[in-house]
């Protein structure tokens, strides 16, 4: 994993507070699994059909019969519950999932966020990703903040097929954390050596910045 | 919805919760399963203009039957209050409104808003008085009722056992109407014979995960009416 | 019970075959199940959420958590599983119950089921004889030929509410067993020592009887 | 519907009673729950020109992969297909048809068919491409997006523990769809580990009630992919 990939997990573990519920999407939402010590009452939700699931140590054996919904053998933490494919669903759609971290491909100024698909190029299904952004009561956004080419990620409108409209709370990049308030984008923190210039080089959104509240990481 | 650490509470701080007029989705199919000791306190405790959702009235003076002879019950929807006499002559003195609808299509109707549906397409009452004022679909050239997903703001449930999370496992046919209503409301409070620390229940026998119980108190197995019933068919 | 109930029973535990599901409705049908040998392969399913229950013994407590849909105190017998209303009908309306019985306060010739209520004097909510009535793969009434003033059951038209259409199979009563087809209602058995015209004499519908194949019961 | 008595089956002879064209749930998410004994049964029978309704394309060479790489599947109902680069490879050159939806959705209309319904009302898509073609209906002052229910000929499923009867308990995330699938299917067909006598399971702990299963088979736990996956997270 990269520093900048670090950075992004170390501020995103913030986010989790004990007691609840928290669903990690598929690719590196899933490393945060790893910033989320034993002993905090955390349950993890996975799609598949599990919630209380927890990265398996390293002298554990596989379990066959349990993944997680991005393939990897994983084991529970005590106050797990399996469970079928309909009722794991129900679960998100009635907004029992209190945080979600996702990737994206782009996300915008009103929130709305594309992470599926790439037409004529990688359509291989949504999955769960879109109820999971549209009814779990807070998504967060984990992402690079420009694609391998250099160009923003973070847009004045997304222009790939949307997973779900206006579903975005907040994004963190490894340039900066952004709310999606009824205002558009506001910088909550910027990374540390960064100047709020670079940053909205980087950046085709509009940024709102208070810069006497605007925190490092 | 309340954190997962902060779920076990005191049976009369849970049901303080429910104010006047709200709606309450209660367990149980006869005795079995109904959480006796949660209505218990909500009739203690004085709510009234309650709207209840349940399978049956329970018997007289047992149950929701006391909340229904001491007036708190505005409204009830419910398949079946044939064992209720003064279920019954409430309905039929124009004191109670009762809406009634097919078992299992009250059960679909509380599993549809569990699920965070808006409602089903079904040809059960097709042909009937159910159907009369129903809205219909045409689709693959038959038609089709739409029935509307129930939610309610509370449910009362009865559990077997369950752990400070509120996991909960149920027993027998007390399960009934316990798992469905405790997906579609939007506060549910559990009431379980043991509540144990997270762990001590095996994943696969959870049969409502601790996601949808926002609140989860201990109650007596010879509490109320729980351990000794008013009908012994 | 009476003679002619017995007789009615004891008629109707022929219509059952090891191996199958059978619903047994309340009243009446519901003491079919005390024909049902506990070494005979018969899963009775009862709606309130129970699959293999039988009637406790003599010497058996009863368990609190364990009636059957008319409130009766039952026991399990092996392969027996519990389980939620919605999987309970969700069963029912699958078609996978073989076979259920019924009370009625009216059967009619197209096979029409009335058996909920009588307006303005008797209604309290149908329960779950809808979905059985329309969803069962058989439906058998078991009823008297008559009600207590001697008038009909066995009608032309049904006039109560109906609980479903053209659902029954067959019905059983204290004076004769009869199917329900395309032809109208047919006379497969009728009771000892009845003479056709005294049963016609005792049935609003039509009758179709065959007197080489009739049988006695 | 097979009688009870009669569900205990060898392997061939179960599976011998799909024919060529037939349409057929698979269950499973990833490797668990994915009924590879089946599977493997079928290919062997060799019956082509199937539907395939399941979760994911397993990964190559493995479980429905192998019916994919093989011209077995002419259509593939599913939610993620990302794992199968020979199924993307197989819709990318127009030699199978592959149908996609939201996971959710997927589970629900699978389970809308096991209780017996048209369909439901949702209002997940809207807005996005999901809902393009979908039909819609006005209710209550919103749009709702009209879901409708799937069915299928066969069921495959797999089970960690079943009796001759057919009751089945499925073991961690290896229920996913399969409970789903053993409701919606005309004819369902089980693999388990062990196949016991009736009574050997506890009336609580079982998840898909005999009354579902047409067929149970039982399958040594080291067969084919069952016991060592070629995906190891």
């Amino acid at each position: 994993m990269s520093a900048d990939q670090q950075r992004i997990l170390a501020r995103a573990a913030h986010e989790v507070i004990p007691g609840q519920i928290v669903n990690l999407g598929i690719g590196l939402p899933t490393q945060l699994f790893h910033y989320l010590p034993d002993e905090m009452e955390v349950l993890v939700h996975s799609e598949n059909g599990v919630l209380g699931c927890r990265p398996r140590h390293a002298d554990e054996a596989p379990d066959w019969d349990l993944i997680d919904s991005g393939g990897a053998y994983i084991a529970t933490r005590p106050g797990a519950s399996v469970f079928d494919s309909a009722m794991s669903f129900a679960m998100i759609r009635r907004s029992r999932v209190d945080v979600t971290f996702m990737g994206a491909f782009e996300v915008d100024e009103l929130g709305n966020l594309a992470n599926w698909k790439i037409p004529g190029k990688f359509s291989p299904g949504i999955g769960g990703a879109m109820e999971l952004a549209q009814k779990v009561k807070r998504l967060v956004i984990l992402c690079s903040h420009n694609d391998k080419h250099g160009n923003p990620k973070i847009l004045e409108r997304c222009r790939l097929p949307l997973t779900a409209e206006r579903c975005v709370s907040r994004i963190i990049t490894d340039k900066a954390v952004m709310d999606v308030t009824p205002q558009g984008l506001a910088v909550v923190d910027i990374a540390e050596g960064l100047s709020v210039s670079e940053l909205r080089e980087a950046t085709e959104a509009e940024l709102n910045v208070d810069e006497r509240r605007l925190g490092r990481f | 919805m309340t954190l997962l650490n902060h779920k076990h509470r005191l049976i009369e701080e849970a049901v303080a919760a429910i104010p006047h007029g709200a709606s309450i989705m209660v367990g149980g199919f006869g005795s079995p399963g109904t959480p006796f000791a949660l209505i218990d306190e909500l009739l203690a405790q004085g709510q009234h203009d309650l709207t209840l959702i349940k399978n049956d009235a329970n018997e007289p003076g047992i149950g929701v039957g006391k909340l229904i002879a001491a007036g708190r019950v505005r409204r009830l929807i419910t398949s079946h209050i044939g064992l209720n006499r003064d279920a019954i002559a409430a309905m039929n003195r124009g004191e109670l409104e009762v809406e009634l609808f097919p078992q299992g299509l009250l059960a679909e109707k509380i599993r549809s808003a569990g699920a965070g549906h808006h409602g089903f397409l079904t040809d059960i009452g097709q042909g009937t008085e159910v159907a009369s004022g129903r809205r219909e679909i045409e689709m693959d050239g038959r038609i089709w009722g739409i029935e509307q997903a129930l939610y309610a703001d509370f449910a009362l449930v009865h559990a077997e056992h369950a752990d400070r999370y509120g996991n909960l496992i149920y027993r027998a046919t007390a399960s009934n109407f316990n798992p469905l209503m405790a997906m579609a409301a939007d506060t549910v409070i559990a009431q379980a014979y043991r509540v144990d620390e997270p762990g001590s229940l095996l994943p696969e026998a959870i049969h409502t995960p601790c996601a949808f119980v926002s609140q989860v108190v201990e109650v007596a197995r010879d509490t109320s009416e729980q351990g000794r019933r008013a009908h012994v068919g």
